[in-house]
């Protein structure tokens, strides 16, 4: 298969000439790299890294089919963005006393114009409500006016009755500048440096790098699952397997995965990372020889 | 907690009936001992009513030539030529078969002339009688494409839907004799068949290899080109291999089986030894095989290689039922430590369970457990299996729904 | 978008007017295979992504009143209630010293699910606060959190499992009644604040006494105080907890006690369960037998009746104890006597006179030896002499020299590892109408959560984590990044299948 | 009792080890004797059973092992294949060093009663056919259409 035209790192590069406006925020949960922010998600969508949301979705908490913020990392697409200089760490949150007080005043200065504000949005909803209902029963004008006052003059809006917005990502800080550099030196992931994941993360970068898609693909007894687009859209065509060129495989392993793959259709990818720093791919499709 | 035992699913069409398995006697004067050689590390039974036996009563074994029971045949195009129901085979393989043949002889020893004596005999066209066979109603059965045995089964033995005349090819004179190599003349003593069947054929004892004829198509002209009744050169007579679990099985289990090695009939230790020494788990695996046996199922390796597992489980055997279950085996002592035979990782597990669901199968962990007292010395006999346990674990993997938890991996503890 | 992103708070036009938004999820259309650059692929594309960046850039919009008010209590990792709790009271939560709790997952899902607004230093918490606080290694892990989602969001009751809580094997031979008093396992539950907690349980009742004593001194620290004034955390709090841990154990264990009271012969008192070990049998047959028997516990004997000392001696007199000499030949033929009655094969039977008996005799001899005699003439026979007819069921039982074992079988014995253990308890989504926490019955399963890159159970930890589970099975939730996939592990017995 | 007198009767010899090509196999001097073992099984399989063209063996150095080249059919290309038996294990390695020669590979386990399961494998990405109408098992398909052909 050739490879698409673009290359997905050379645009990751170009972008980050352009500013660093496209620089990621991860934060760490429990030591796994977590995206945030809504424009963050985007930018990775848009380098073809998909990562896996996490989080329940706002408007339809109670399901598991389509899941929201937060989006969780593969090791390998975290170490693509950190190679190209393409996250940041999140600062974690402000803890300072002084800092506190100053935000807790903020945030209840906000409540409070909020307050005020959407008392005014629920009296201008009931007015129009009645304006509304009062013209399609053709009622006097003169009783109009008394039913717009006695209601402006007897509303009132419950804090109760107040819309809230629970944040999903935290909000007001952003990330500071010598974040970067941090996530170089401290970054608290750090791959063991097994063979296993060496080649997992080589294979990764030389198929993103293709313009493939990628997900996990335990399920499908691989590494990744490779799709040819933004897997929104289109079906995955490979399950690539990862693994070194020398390391033993039992055989009943190869026929099984082989064997999923045709069940499924799709094509079983063997993948070795070679000395020269290429990789090497052995499609392994059903022969169709009972 | 006890995983349900799902009911084995039957087979929509069954071709064939039950024979019991082996080594259900029913009378005294029924003996039954087989050979089989240990050529290669795998041990190949070579006597045709061995063959049919061994298969037809417990599916041990599978044809070298075929996919499953033994019943490959030189043609998968058969004609009714002058009454006779005969494989046709084009002139090009018979010359090829004829080369064959002459290496052969070669081989044996035989000086460039008697060879060619031999070839010569062998090449002359038959003169067949019309309708030369005294069954009329072989030709008219319908041959199966697939493969028609042509010596390998009698109809007595027959079971599956393969009633293809095997004796319709009735030997016209049999004064040839090509001993030498060619499986021609092992078939002079199956007529002392062990088969219970063979009573009611009258021809028995006139039987003559089936393999001796072959129509050749000269194929000179176009279409139907000229047609002539020949000897085969050369039997390709169906092998059975039995997978070493299975020998061992029928030699140490069931008592009816010889395994020679270079002509020398071995002892049941020897065997073992030797069985160890070509596979290092056959303990473990040959343990799982024997308890499935002992409870009556029928254990497939063979099958088991397509869908990536050790053993595929039949009731019955295989034409009357599917799979049901997909057995990885595993070894574990009695501390229940010790190094895997296959180490599993969650992607081997989803992968395996994914399969087997797929197939309507399930996944059945077996682990083998040895004594954690057990010397190498113990192992060195077969007597060590009765200190060996077997766990058996219905190994499941529920998609995403709990409450379709069915990826279940059954334990199986030897 | 940028806007947004600059001052993520939503202006109060826009969150007032999400309070009539849609709930609805669009639904995904059919995928391609291959891209193709058209541009009507392009705009499909294009369309799908819209959609979904539409559902991921939505926030949480809640009106105030709907929200229950709470605070993080980071020292305990616990989430205490400031306003009375919603619905998910029934299945969620627990109340100690007169305060309402929220385990730290619990009140994460809460949050999410947009039923619960959590406090810390009077600033609302946001969704990525809660992941970064409330979960950790040491505490609830990410992967540990994503399987109890996904069970909440499926509907399930998802508690935390708690060793100590379940009965003992001991126990549940016994089958004795529960004590599920509220307060105690309430109690219980505050003191394993992670669901990851040391187990303790296969041991014997007297051992069990000891070592939980010895637990309580290691509380973790962060147990909950019960005083509102923390006090100095190493010294005062493990105090405090001990206090309410000695009632905990006591309500917890006492059946167990009541068991040991029981086991001692002659308390005549309760619902009898007898210790057979220490009941007394005589034993006549052994030479170095007591020269009179222990009278019989009175207690095991009906009302009015009573036994005294008895005196062996006159009683083992009139028993003639001389062995019975034979030879070596008479032993032999004894021996085969008792294994096969010849009178009962058929053949024999069949025989008229002593002539065709004994040609009988010489066919069978025959034959015998026609057996080869590589296979006949070892040390090492074969299972089955095929010679001899059998019925299929017959060999089946011959030939079964493999012993079968079970899934618990030597598993009381196992150690408990510490890098697997059952986190929580699951009960069915049909069972919450009548769910009651404090009397939850038995789960419909229990979860021990796995990383896909991790090891598969191999059987110790199989047999070991069944053990404990007693008959509740046992489910591995694998969890590979996003994915979640659910493994049980059964014991299986493969019925015996003949046909003649 | 002459039923087993027959079976200790030695019987004539095995066809496999005359057969001209196990005897090339063997002559080629690589492998042991199960691996020669299954690429005779695997021949036989192809030339006797599937009836591929120009089936020869050849032997690979590098992995010591019999290798066969055949084709389908004539004027098919060429595929080189591994026969290996299944308990044993390979590595990407030898997998691509059978490609190498630089025909596509068919890699053939061989099980321990002759069962042959093929596995078909090519260097480089080979993007898998749309699906067609209903999912449904290739072979299971075929096997019906030659059951019908019976």
């Amino acid at each position: 298969m050739e490879a698409p035209p673009c290359s997905q790192v050379e645009e990751l590069q170009q972008e980050q000439e352009h500013g660093s406006s496209l620089v990621v925020g991860l934060s760490l949960c429990d030591s796994a790299p977590l995206l945030w922010r809504f424009q963050d998600l985007k930018t990775v969508r848009s380098n073809s890294l998909v990562g896996a949301l996490l989080g329940s979705l706002p408007r339809t908490p109670r399901q598991n089919i389509r899941l929201g913020r937060p989006l969780l990392l593969m090791p390998e697409e975290e170490r693509v963005l950190r190679e190209h200089h393409g996250a940041a760490a999140l600062s974690a949150r402000n803890q300072d006393a002084a800092g506190a007080a100053q935000l807790r005043q903020r945030y209840e200065e906000e409540q409070q114009r909020s307050l005020e504000e959407q008392s005014i949005l629920a009296l201008e909803d009931r007015k129009s409500a009645l304006l509304r209902a009062m013209t399609s029963s053709s009622g006097s004008d003169e009783a109009l006016q008394c039913r717009l006052l006695a209601l402006e003059q007897n509303f009132s809006f419950p804090r109760s009755a107040l819309a809230v917005q629970l944040s999903t990502a935290r909000a007001g800080l952003s990330h500071c500048q010598e974040a970067r550099a941090f996530l170089e030196a401290d970054w608290p992931i750090r791959e063991q440096d097994s063979s296993r994941r060496d080649a997992r993360y080589q294979v990764f970068r030389d198929l993103w790098g293709r313009g493939f898609f990628l997900t996990s693909a335990g399920k499908f007894g691989g590494d990744f699952l490779v799709y040819p687009g933004d897997p929104l859209r289109f079906h995955a065509h490979f399950i690539a397997v990862c693994l070194t060129l020398d390391e033993s495989i039992c055989m009943l392993d190869v026929l099984s995965v082989a064997r999923l793959g045709s069940n499924v259709k799709k094509t079983v990818l063997l993948c070795s990372p070679a000395p020269d720093g290429s990789v090497h791919y052995t499609s392994l499709q059903w022969s169709g020889m009972m | 907690m006890q995983a349900e035992f799902r009911p084995p699913r039957r087979r929509t069409r069954v071709y064939e009936d039950y024979e019991a398995p082996l080594p259900l006697i029913r009378n005294q004067q029924e003996r039954k001992h087989y050979r089989g050689e240990l050529v290669h590390q795998q041990v190949l039974v070579c006597h045709p009513d061995h063959i049919q036996s061994i298969y037809n009563q417990g599916y041990f074994g599978k044809g070298v030539l075929s996919r499953a029971r033994p019943n490959h045949s030189i043609s998968d195009q058969w004609e009714q030529h002058k009454g006779l129901l005969l494989p046709v085979v084009s002139q090009s393989r018979y010359v090829e078969l004829l080369r064959w043949a002459e290496a052969d002889l070669s081989s044996q020893g035989l000086d460039e002339e008697a060879v060619s004596q031999t070839l010569l005999a062998l090449t002359e066209t038959v003169e067949v009688e019309e309708g030369g066979g005294e069954e009329a109603n072989g030709p008219k059965e319908e041959v199966p494409g697939g493969g028609a045995c042509v010596q390998m089964k009698r109809p007595g033995a027959e079971s599956e839907a393969q009633p293809e005349a095997k004796r319709s090819c009735r030997p016209v004179s049999q004064n040839l004799n090509l001993d030498s190599g060619s499986e021609l003349a092992s078939d002079s003593s199956s007529d002392s068949g062990p088969d219970p069947a063979s009573d009611s054929d009258p021809g028995s004892g006139l039987l003559v290899p089936g393999p001796g004829y072959v129509l050749v198509d000269s194929g000179s002209q176009e279409g139907g080109g000229v047609r002539e009744v020949r000897r085969s050169p050369l039997a390709l007579t169906e092998y059975l291999q039995l997978s070493l679990e299975e020998a061992f099985f029928l030699v140490y289990s069931l008592g009816v089986l010889s395994v020679y090695l270079q002509q020398e009939p071995l002892s049941v230790v020897e065997v073992w030894r030797k069985f160890r020494s070509l596979r290092p788990n056959f303990i473990s695996s040959y343990c799982a095989y024997h308890h499935f046996r002992s409870k009556g199922w029928v254990p497939k390796g063979g099958g088991g290689a397509k869908y990536g597992v050790d053993l595929m489980l039949y009731r019955k055997g295989p034409p009357f039922y599917h799979a049901s279950y997909s057995v990885v085996v595993e070894r574990t002592d009695e501390t229940l430590g010790g190094a895997a035979l296959r180490p599993f990782s969650w992607r081997s597990l989803a992968t395996l369970s994914r399969i087997t669901a797929s197939v309507s199968k399930e996944l059945m962990l077996c682990y083998i457990i040895y004594p954690a007292d057990q010397s190498e010395d113990d192992l060195d006999s077969p007597v060590c299996l009765s200190r060996l346990k077997v766990q058996r674990e219905a190994g499941g993997h529920a998609s995403s729904k709990l409450q379709e938890l069915h990826v279940q991996l059954m334990l199986s503890c030897v | 978008m940028g806007d947004r992103e600059k001052r993520p708070n939503r202006h109060p036009c826009e969150l007032f007017a999400a309070r009539s938004r849609s709930h609805k999820i669009p639904a995904r259309g059919q995928k391609d295979f291959y891209p193709d650059d058209s541009e009507e692929q392009r705009q499909r594309l294009q369309q799908s992504l819209d959609e979904h960046w539409n559902l991921i850039a939505e926030e949480r919009v809640e009106r105030l009143g709907n929200l229950v008010k709470a605070t993080w209590v980071p020292r305990d990792q616990i989430v205490e209630l400031q306003t009375p709790a919603g619905k998910f009271w029934q299945t969620m939560g627990f109340s100690a010293e007169g305060k309402q709790y929220l385990l730290p997952e619990e009140a994460l899902y809460l949050m999410e699910c947009g039923n619960l607004l959590v406090f810390h230093q009077d600033l609302p918490l946001s969704i990525q606060d809660g992941y970064e606080m409330f979960l950790s290694s040491d505490a609830v892990s990410l992967q540990q959190y994503q399987v109890f989602g996904h069970l909440k969001r499926l509907g399930y009751v998802v508690h935390r499992f708690d060793p100590s809580s379940e009965p003992s094997s001991y126990v549940r031979q016994l089958n004795l009644p529960q004590s599920r008093e509220r307060g105690g396992r309430q109690l219980k539950r505050k003191r394993s604040p992670s669901p990851t907690p040391t187990c303790s349980h296969t041991k014997t009742p007297g051992e069990s006494l000891a070592e939980k004593m010895e637990d309580d001194d290691k509380l973790p620290e962060s147990h909950l105080m019960t005083s509102a004034e923390p006090p100095e955390p190493q010294t005062a709090s493990p105090h405090s907890a001990a206090k309410g841990q000695a009632r905990t154990w006591w309500m917890m264990d006492a059946p167990e006690l009541e068991v040991d009271k029981r086991s001692s012969p002659g308390s005549p008192s309760g619902r009898l369960r007898w210790n057979f070990s220490t009941i007394p049998f005589p034993d006549l047959g052994s030479t170095s037998r007591p020269r009179c028997m222990v009278p019989v516990d009175p207690s095991l004997l009906p009302r009015d009746v009573t036994v005294g000392v008895c005196d062996l001696d006159s009683w083992m007199r009139k028993i003639n104890l001389r062995k019975v000499k034979m030879s070596v030949k008479e032993q032999q033929r004894e021996k085969r006597r008792r294994r096969w009655d010849v009178n009962k094969d058929r053949e024999v039977q069949r025989c008229r006179n002593w002539a065709e008996y004994h040609e009988l005799l010489a066919r069978r001899q025959a034959k015998r030896q026609g057996r080869p005699a590589h296979l006949w003439n070892r040390e090492v026979k074969p299972l089955h002499d095929p010679t001899q007819p059998i019925s299929t069921a017959e060999l089946l039982e011959k030939i079964s020299v493999v012993k079968s074992t079970n899934l618990l079988e030597g598993a009381s014995w196992l150690k408990c590892s510490e890098e697997w253990r059952i986190c929580f308890n699951v009960y069915q989504p049909d069972s919450v109408a009548d769910f009651k926490k404090s009397n939850p019955g038995k789960p419909y399963s229990r979860m021990c959560v796995c990383s896909f890159d991790g090891p598969v159970p191999d059987l110790r930890v199989i047999k070991q984590l069944a053990f404990q589970s007693g008959d509740v099975p046992i489910v591995y939730a694998v969890v590979d990044h996003g994915d979640i996939s659910f493994y049980t592990f059964k014991d299986f017995q493969l019925p015996k299948d003949v046909y003649a | 009792m002459s039923g087993a007198k027959a079976s200790e009767k030695a019987p004539s010899a095995n066809w496999i080890l005359q057969h001209p090509t196990y005897q090339q196999m063997k002559e080629l001097n690589v492998g042991e004797s199960e691996q020669i073992h299954a690429a005779f099984l695997v021949y036989m399989d192809l030339t006797e059973v599937r009836r591929w063209k120009e089936v020869s063996c050849v032997k690979s150095l590098d992995l010591q092992v019999v290798l066969l080249e055949a084709k389908e059919k004539d004027g098919a290309p060429v595929h080189t294949v591994l026969p290996l038996p299944v308990h044993q294990s390979l590595c990407h390695q030898s997998i691509r060093q059978v490609l190498d020669r630089g025909f596509p590979m068919l890699l053939c386990a061989v099980a321990s009663d002759s069962t042959l399961v093929y596995q078909r494998m090519t260097d480089g990405l080979v993007t898998p056919d749309p699906p067609v109408g209903p999912f449904e098992d290739a072979g299971r398909r075929q096997h019906r259409k030659r059951r019908q052909h019976r």
